[in-house]
C-alpha cells in the first residue's frame, strides 16, 4: 500500500456479514402473495374493486408520507409497509364503499393506529384492521352493503343500482339466529366450490378461500410467516365449529362452510401473522391462533356482529405483549423460571 | 319538615359515620408503622425535580439521606442557595454558599477542524462510538459529537454544533449529569465567572496533535510563560486554574494553537430548546440517531 | 345460575367498566407503568367493590329505602352514605398495605387514597340501586365488574409497557399515546357488544 | 477409531454464505520477515505484558521482551533477531491503546541459546509441563486469546474428564485451522496428548464441521493407533458451532451453567491452533512467536493462508497476498462474524490474528436506526436462547434493569442475531452496550 491510505473505510461492531433479508424485501413478498386474491377481486367486483384498491394503497401512502413529513422524520414510504396495509384495508371493504369512506380508513389505520406511535414496528395493533373496524363502527350500513359477484354492471355502470344487494352467508346465518328460526343458507358441494373460488358476496377480498391459500403457501415458502397462527387459527375455529355443529345441528353450520365463508382466510393468513402486531415466539404464536380462532367463533355464534375476525385478531394483539412476556424461551444454561 | 325527621336523617350518617370511624381507628392502632415525620418536612424544602444532580435516586431518597445518614446539605445544585438556607435552617447548621458552577466542554475540534478516521456506522451515542475501534475522530481525546451529554441534559443546554457539543452557560442549572455522560470525561464544572478557556484535552505530543486536529493544544506552553499561573501544564497538554483569573486577555490572540478562547456571553444566541435531531450529513455514515 | 354467568359476562366484556363505561380511567392510566404495581391496584380494587357494593346495598336497602328501619325516603342521601363506607373500605386497605407490603405501597403511592375518588368503584354502588338487583346479583355484579377493571388493567399494562418503548412524535409522549391506545383498545371491545342481552 | 457425527445440537445458529472456498486449497505459505516488526503486549485477554527491552537493546529470536503482568496474562517474546528501534504505545486490533514494542530484524533469525524440549513428557509432572506452556507465552489462538497455561491448571475441586480440540473453525472465509489440520494433523495429535496428560482427561474429542471432510481424514489417520476414550465428532455445519458453551453440547450433551465455565462441566476446549504451539512449546523448547493467518475475500488478489510472524503489520500481510484487485469497504482484523473492523492497515497482527478479511461494498452489512417489527428471526438465531428483539428495545430504552432481568450478561456476542435482522438492527452493539452498563451497576453496588 504505497500510497498513505487516505480512504475511509466503514467501522462497526461485529457482525459484518448478513443475511440480505430486509423489511423491504418481506413486504414485496407479501403484496405479491396478494395478487393472486387481487386479480379475482377485479374479476368478480369490476371497477369497485379497481377503485377502493387503488384509493386505498394511494391513500395509505400519502397519509404515511404526510405524517413523516409533519414528524419531521425520514419519508419511511419505502419500505412499503403503507402499500401493504392500503391493500389490506381495501381486501376488507364491500365493493360498494364509498372512496371518501375508504379514505377515512386509510387515514384512521395510518395515521391514528401505526404513525402516531412513532412508524412501523411501534404500533400495537393491525392498522389494516384498526381501519377496518373503524369504518365498521362509524359507518355500519354502508360497511354491511353486499352485492353479489359477476354482476353484470360491474364493468359497465360506475355506481350500482341498489335492487342487486344481497346478504354475505354469514350475515344470513346471523339474522337466522338472532330471530332463532333454521339457517336459509344450504351448504352442498356446489356451494363448497363456489366459497373456494370466491362466487359468494362479501368484501373484495376475503371471497376466494384458494387464492389466499395459495399467497399463504408463497409466504411460507419465503418464510415471511410461519405455520403456527394459521394453523392453530383455522384449526381452533373447525374445532370449535364442529362442537356446535354436534350440539345442535339445525342451529350451526358446517365446519367447512365456517372456515371457507367471511374473513377467516385473509384474517388467518395475512392479518393475524402480520409480524409487528403478533407473538415473537413460536410457542406464543400458536396460543395467539387459538385465542383467536375462540374469539372469532363466540362471536360469530353469539355476538352482534356476523364477523368475528377483525375484532378477535386486535384483541389478541392487545395481549400480544403479555403472551410475549409469558413464552420466552429457557436460557440457555438456566433452569425454566430462575432469572 | 318535622324536627324528628332532620334528627333521623344526622342519626343515620351520624351513625354509620360513627360505626366506620371506630373500625378504621381499632385498624390503625394494631397496624402502625413508624414514620418519621422529619423527613416529610424536609422532602417539602426540597424543589422536588428529582434530577439526581444531589447523587441520589430523588428528593425523597436525598432528603432521608440528609435526616438518616447526614448527607451534606448543598449537594441540591437546581435549588441554588434559598434551598441551602432552608435545609441548614431546618437543620440548624451554618451553610457554606458557593458561586454557581456551569459546564464547558473541553474540545472545541468540529468537522472542519478536526477530522474523522474512518465511516463510524452504528449506534449514534458516544459511549457506543468510542467502544467501536476507540471513537471515530483521528484525535484520541477529542469529543466524538454523537451527544450523550444533549441526552443527558434535562434542560437542553448543550447543541452539538458541527460534530461538537457546546454548553450554553445562562441554560445550565448545573446538575452535572452531562460530566458523567461523556465517555472521554471533557466536560468539567467551571465557576460562571471564568470565561477563558483551554478548549483541548489532547495529551498527545504537537506533531501528533497537528495532524489531529487545527485547534488543539501543541504543548508550547506560551500560555504559562504570558499568563503566569493562570494556566498549569499537565504534560503536553495547558489546562486553566480556575481559582486564579487571567488579567493579560491577550493570550488569547497569542496562542499558536489557537485552542484558548474567551467565551463569556457565548457568540451565538442558545435555542430555545433543540428541536430536531442533529441534521444527518450525506457524506457522513448512516447514524442510528432516535429521532422525536 | 345462568343469571350469573350472564351478569359477569355483560361486566366483564360486553359493558367493561374501564373501556365501555369509561369509569375509572385514571388510576387505569396512572398505575399502568409496571405490572407488578397494576397487580396491586387490582388486588386493592378488586376487595374495595365487592365488599363496597355488598355494604351499600345493605345500607340502601335497610337504611335509606323507605321501607327501611327508619320508615323515611332518605334516598336523596345516597351518595353521601355510599361515598363514606367506600373511603373507609379504602383506608382500610391502605393501613393493612402499608403494614403487609410496604413497598408495593409506595409504588402505589398516590393512587391507593385516590381509588375512594375512583368512579368505578361508586360506579358500582350506584348501578347497584338503579338496576334493583338482589343482594346476591350486587354482590356478583360488584366482584364483575372489578375483575372486568382488572382485565382491563392488566391487558393496558402489557400494551403501556409496549409503547412506553415507542417512539411517538413528541406531542404525543407520554400519557398523550397512552389514552390512544385506550382508544384503540375500547374499539376492540367493541366486538362483545350486544354478545349478552 | 472412527468420526462419529453428533448426537446433540445447539438450536439457533445460522448459515451464512461460507466463502472458503476462496482459500481453502491454498497451502500455508511462510511470509519472509518483514522490515519492521511491532510486538503489542496486549497480545491476548486480561492484562497487557510490561515491556522489559528498551530503545537500542538487540534481541534474539524467541527473548522474552515482555513479562506477564498479573495472574491471567501472557508472556510476549521476540518474533525475530534484530534491535528494539522504539518502545511506545499504538492502537491495537480493538481500538484501545497499548504498549508496543517495535524490532527492526537484522535478517538472520537467530534463534536463542538454552531453549530445549522436554523429550520424555510423559513421564513429567503437569506443573511443569504447564510452567513450559506459561514461558512459552502460549494464547488461545481460536480468537479469544484466553492464556493457555491458566486454562490448563484448573483448581483441583474441579475435576477434567473430557478435552474438546475445537477444529469447528465455524467462521466464514477462514480456512487457518482447517489447513493446519491437513498439514500438522499427527504434531497437533501428539499436543492433544500433551494437553491430556496435564489435564488427566479420560475422553479425547475433536470436533471438526462435516464441511471439513479432508481434515477429518487427515486427523483420523493420525489418531489411527490411539487407545482410549478417543473420537473425532463430526459437527452439522453451522454457525457457531465453534463457541465454547455450544460445542460442548454438541459433543457431551452438557449444558454449561449460566455464569460458569467450562471446567465447571468437568470440560476444556482448545482450538488446534494452540494445542500445535504447545507441542512446538513442550517438544521444541520454542515459544509462540508465528501463525497462521488467512488473508482473503474478494477484493483480494490471491488469497492465501499466511504462516507469519507476530507483530507483522496488515498492509504487509496484504501485499504478500498480491494487494487489492477491487474496491473495498471493510477491513477486518478475523471472521466476518465476530471480527474487529478496522479504519486502516496500521495495525499489526497478535497470537489472536486468525484471518484478515477484506469485503466489497456488497458484501457488507450496514446498521441503520429503524425500529424492529418483531419478526422473531433473531429469537430463532440465538444460540443462547435469548429474546434479542425485547433485549435491543429496552436497551435503546436504557431499561437495564429490565434487561438484567432477561439474562442480556448470557449474551456471546456471536451476532446471529443480527445476521438474521431484516430491519439491519446494530443488535450486538446494544448488547455489549447493556452488558457493560450492567457490570457497571453491578460494581457500584458492590461496592455500597
Amino acid at each position: 500500500m504505497a500510497d498513505q491510505d487516505t480512504t475511509q473505510y466503514i467501522v462497526s461492531t461485529n457482525p459484518h456479514a448478513h443475511s440480505g433479508a430486509s423489511v423491504q424485501r418481506i413486504m414485496l413478498d407479501v403484496i405479491i402473495a396478494l395478487v393472486p386474491a387481487l386479480l379475482l377481486s377485479f374479476h368478480y367486483f369490476g371497477w369497485h374493486a379497481v377503485r377502493l384498491v387503488t384509493v386505498c394503497v394511494v391513500g395509505c401512502v400519502v397519509t404515511e408520507a404526510l405524517c413523516r413529513k409533519l414528524m419531521g422524520r425520514d419519508l419511511g414510504i419505502f419500505d412499503l409497509s403503507a402499500v401493504v396495509t392500503g391493500l389490506l384495508l381495501a381486501f376488507n371493504l364491500p365493493p360498494s364503499l364509498p372512496s371518501g369512506m375508504a379514505l377515512v380508513g386509510c387515514i384512521f389505520a395510518i395515521a391514528i393506529a401505526k404513525q402516531l406511535f412513532g412508524g412501523i414496528g411501534y404500533n400495537p395493533f393491525n392498522p389494516a384492521l384498526i381501519g377496518r373496524v373503524a369504518l365498521l363502527v362509524s359507518f355500519p350500513v354502508a360497511m354491511t352493503k353486499w352485492h353479489a359477484p359477476l354482476n353484470a354492471a360491474r364493468w359497465t355502470a360506475l355506481s350500482w343500482i341498489d335492487g342487486t344487494t344481497t346478504a354475505t352467508p354469514l350475515g344470513a346465518v346471523k339474522t337466522a339466529l338472532a330471530t332463532n328460526q333454521t339457517c336459509p343458507v344450504t351448504w352442498g358441494n356446489t356451494s363448497m366450490l363456489n366459497y373456494l373460488l370466491g362466487n359468494m358476496s362479501g368484501c373484495i377480498g376475503e371471497v376466494s378461500a384458494l387464492a389466499l391459500i395459495l399467497g399463504g403457501l408463497y409466504l411460507l415458502y419465503r418464510r415471511c410467516i410461519s405455520w403456527h397462527i394459521p394453523v392453530a387459527y383455522i384449526g381452533t375455529v373447525a374445532i370449535f365449529a364442529a362442537i356446535l355443529r354436534i350440539a345442535q345441528p339445525d342451529a350451526n353450520m358446517p365446519v367447512l362452510f365456517h372456515l371457507l365463508s367471511g374473513g377467516l382466510m385473509l384474517g388467518a393468513i395475512f392479518m393475524a401473522t402480520d409480524m409487528v402486531t403478533s407473538p415473537l415466539t413460536k410457542q406464543g404464536m400458536l396460543i395467539f391462533g387459538v385465542g383467536c380462532g375462540l374469539l372469532t367463533m363466540i362471536i360469530r355464534r353469539w355476538g352482534g356482529y356476523p364477523e368475528g375476525v377483525s375484532f378477535a385478531i386486535i384483541l389478541m394483539n392487545s395481549i400480544t405483549p403479555l403472551i410475549n412476556r409469558a413464552t420466552r424461551p429457557r436460557v440457555f444454561g438456566r433452569k425454566r423460571g430462575t432469572s | 319538615m318535622d324536627i324528628n325527621t332532620i334528627l333521623i336523617t344526622a342519626g343515620a350518617i351520624g351513625g354509620v359515620g360513627l360505626v366506620c370511624g371506630t373500625a378504621l381507628a381499632l385498624a390503625a392502632k394494631f397496624l402502625a408503622v413508624k414514620e418519621d415525620p422529619r423527613v416529610e418536612a424536609m422532602e417539602e424544602i426540597l424543589p422536588g425535580a428529582n434530577c439526581g444532580g444531589c447523587g441520589f435516586a430523588g428528593c425523597a431518597d436525598y432528603a432521608k439521606a440528609i435526616i438518616n445518614d447526614g448527607a451534606a446539605i448543598n449537594l441540591c445544585a437546581p435549588g441554588g442557595a434559598e434551598v441551602l438556607d432552608a435545609i441548614a435552617k431546618a437543620m440548624g447548621i451554618e451553610a457554606s454558599v458557593e458561586e454557581k458552577k456551569v459546564a464547558v466542554v473541553m474540545c472545541a475540534g468540529d468537522s472542519d477542524k478536526a477530522p474523522r478516521k474512518h465511516l463510524y456506522n452504528g449506534v449514534a451515542d458516544c459511549t457506543a462510538a468510542a467502544a467501536v475501534a476507540g471513537g471515530d475522530k483521528v484525535c484520541r481525546y477529542g469529543c466524538l459529537g454523537y451527544g450523550s451529554c444533549a441526552n443527558v441534559c434535562p434542560v437542553g443546554a448543550i447543541e452539538i454544533k458541527k460534530g461538537v457539543a457546546i454548553v450554553h452557560p445562562e441554560l445550565c442549572i448545573s446538575c452535572g449529569a452531562c460530566v458523567s455522560a461523556c465517555p472521554r470525561n471533557l466536560i468539567k464544572m467551571v465557576p460562571i465567572s471564568r470565561t477563558i478557556h483551554v478548549l483541548c484535552s489532547s495529551k498527545d505530543k504537537g506533531p501528533v496533535v497537528k495532524k489531529a486536529c487545527q485547534v488543539g493544544c501543541i504543548g508550547c506552553r506560551m500560555c504559562v510563560k504570558l499568563a503566569g499561573d493562570a494556566f498549569e501544564m499537565d504534560g503536553f497538554l495547558a489546562r486553566r486554574n480556575y481559582d486564579i483569573p487571567v488579567e493579560n486577555e491577550g493570550i488569547v490572540e497569542k496562542c499558536p494553537g489557537k485552542c484558548i478562547i474567551k467565551r463569556g456571553d457565548s457568540e451565538d444566541p442558545a435555542p430555545a430548546k433543540p428541536e430536531t435531531a442533529p441534521e444527518q450529513t450525506e457524506g457522513e455514515a448512516s447514524e442510528t440517531k432516535r429521532e422525536g | 345460575m345462568i343469571t350469573y354467568v350472564l351478569i359477569i359476562l355483560g361486566a366483564v366484556l360486553v359493558n367493561n367498566f374501564v373501556l365501555t363505561r369509561f369509569l375509572g380511567i385514571c388510576p387505569f392510566l396512572g398505575v399502568s407503568k409496571k405490572l407488578s404495581t397494576a397487580l396491586g391496584m387490582c388486588g386493592a380494587v378488586i376487595f374495595v367493590m365487592t365488599a363496597a357494593s355488598a355494604v351499600t346495598w345493605g345500607l340502601q336497602r335497610y337504611l335509606l329505602h323507605p321501607d327501611g328501619i327508619f320508615k323515611l325516603d332518605l334516598r336523596y342521601l345516597q351518595t353521601i352514605a355510599f361515598i363514606l363506607v367506600i373511603a373507609s373500605f379504602v383506608q382500610l386497605v391502605d393501613i393493612v398495605m402499608k403494614k403487609s407490603a410496604p413497598k408495593l405501597h409506595g409504588a402505589l403511592g398516590i393512587f391507593l387514597p385516590l381509588i375512594t375518588t375512583n368512579c368505578a368503584v361508586m360506579g358500582v354502588a350506584v348501578l347497584n340501586v338503579q338496576l334493583k338487583y338482589s343482594f346476591p346479583k350486587a354482590v356478583v355484579f360488584g366482584l364483575a365488574a372489578s375483575l372486568g377493571f382488572a382485565l382491563a388493567l392488566i391487558i393496558f399494562t402489557g400494551l403501556r409497557e409496549k409503547i412506553d418503548r415507542a417512539n411517538p412524535p413528541r406531542a404525543f409522549q407520554g400519557v398523550a399515546i397512552a389514552l390512544v391506545t385506550a382508544g384503540l383498545l375500547s374499539l376492540a371491545f367493541m366486538g362483545f357488544a350486544t354478545l349478552v342481552k | 477409531m472412527k468420526a462419529i457425527p453428533a448426537k446433540f445440537k445447539v438450536n439457533g445458529g445460522i448459515h451464512p454464505a461460507y466463502h472458503k472456498e476462496l482459500a481453502r486449497d491454498k497451502a500455508i505459505e511462510n511470509m519472509p520477515i518483514p522490515a519492521l516488526l511491532s510486538v503489542s503486549m496486549s497480545q491476548h485477554l486480561g492484562a497487557p505484558a510490561n515491556p522489559i527491552v528498551k530503545k537500542g537493546d538487540s534481541v534474539l529470536r524467541g527473548q522474552l521482551i515482555g513479562e506477564t503482568a498479573g495472574f491471567i496474562s501472557a508472556a510476549v517474546h521476540a518474533p525475530s533477531s534484530g534491535t528494539v528501534k522504539a518502545v511506545s504505545e499504538a492502537p491495537t486490533a480493538m481500538g484501545t491503546t497499548a504498549a508496543i514494542v517495535v524490532i527492526e530484524p537484522d535478517g538472520e533469525d537467530t534463534w536463542i541459546e538454552g531453549l530445549e524440549g522436554i523429550a520424555d513428557w510423559q513421564s513429567t509432572a503437569p506443573k511443569t509441563l504447564v510452567e513450559k506452556i506459561a514461558a512459552a507465552g502460549i494464547a488461545g489462538m481460536g480468537g479469544a486469546g484466553f492464556p493457555t497455561h491458566v486454562k490448563l491448571s484448573p483448581p483441583p475441586d474441579k475435576p477434567i474428564d473430557t478435552l474438546i480440540l475445537n477444529g469447528a473453525e465455524c467462521e466464514p472465509y477462514l480456512t487457518a485451522d482447517h489447513r493446519l489440520m491437513i498439514e500438522r494433523a499427527d504434531t497437533i495429535w501428539v499436543g492433544c496428548q500433551i494437553i491430556r496428560k496435564i489435564l488427566g482427561a479420560t475422553t479425547v474429542r475433536i470436533a471438526i464441521e462435516d464441511n471439513k471432510p479432508e481434515a477429518i481424514a487427515a486427523m483420523e489417520q493420525a489418531m489411527a493407533n490411539a487407545e482410549g476414550d478417543v473420537g473425532i465428532t463430526v459437527l452439522k455445519t453451522e454457525y457457531p458451532q465453534g463457541a465454547e458453551k455450544q460445542q460442548i453440547f454438541a459433543t457431551t450433551g452438557r449444558e454449561v451453567p449460566s455464569g460458569k465455565l467450562p471446567m465447571d462441566v468437568g470440560c476444556v476446549v482448545e482450538n488446534v491452533g494452540t494445542t500445535l504451539a504447545v507441542w512446538d512449546a513442550i517438544v521444541n523448547g520454542k515459544p509462540l512467536t508465528e501463525r497462521v493467518t488467512t488473508v482473503t475475500g474478494h477484493p483480494v488478489a490471491e488469497p492465501r493462508n499466511v504462516l507469519n510472524r507476530i507483530g507483522t503489520p496488515y498492509s504487509d500481510l496484504l501485499a504478500f497476498c498480491g494487494g487489492l484487485k477491487g474496491d473495498v469497504a471493510k477491513i477486518i482484523s478475523g471472521g466476518p462474524m465476530m471480527g474487529l473492523a478496522q479504519p486502516g492497515l496500521d495495525a499489526t497482527t497478535t497470537k489472536t490474528t486468525s484471518g484478515l478479511l477484506f469485503l466489497a461494498p456488497q458484501e457488507t452489512q450496514t446498521f441503520n436506526s429503524m425500529p424492529c417489527i418483531a419478526c422473531g428471526r433473531c429469537i430463532e438465531a440465538c444460540p443462547m436462547y435469548l429474546v434479542p428483539a425485547e433485549l435491543s428495545q429496552m436497551l435503546e430504552a436504557e431499561d437495564y434493569e429490565a434487561a438484567e432481568e432477561l439474562n442480556v450478561l448470557d449474551c456471546i456476542e456471536c451476532g446471529c442475531c443480527a445476521f438474521a435482522c431484516p430491519a439491519h438492527r446494530p443488535l450486538v452493539q446494544h448488547m455489549k452496550q447493556g452488558k457493560s452498563k450492567v457490570m457497571l451497576k453491578r460494581r457500584q453496588a458492590q461496592k455500597k
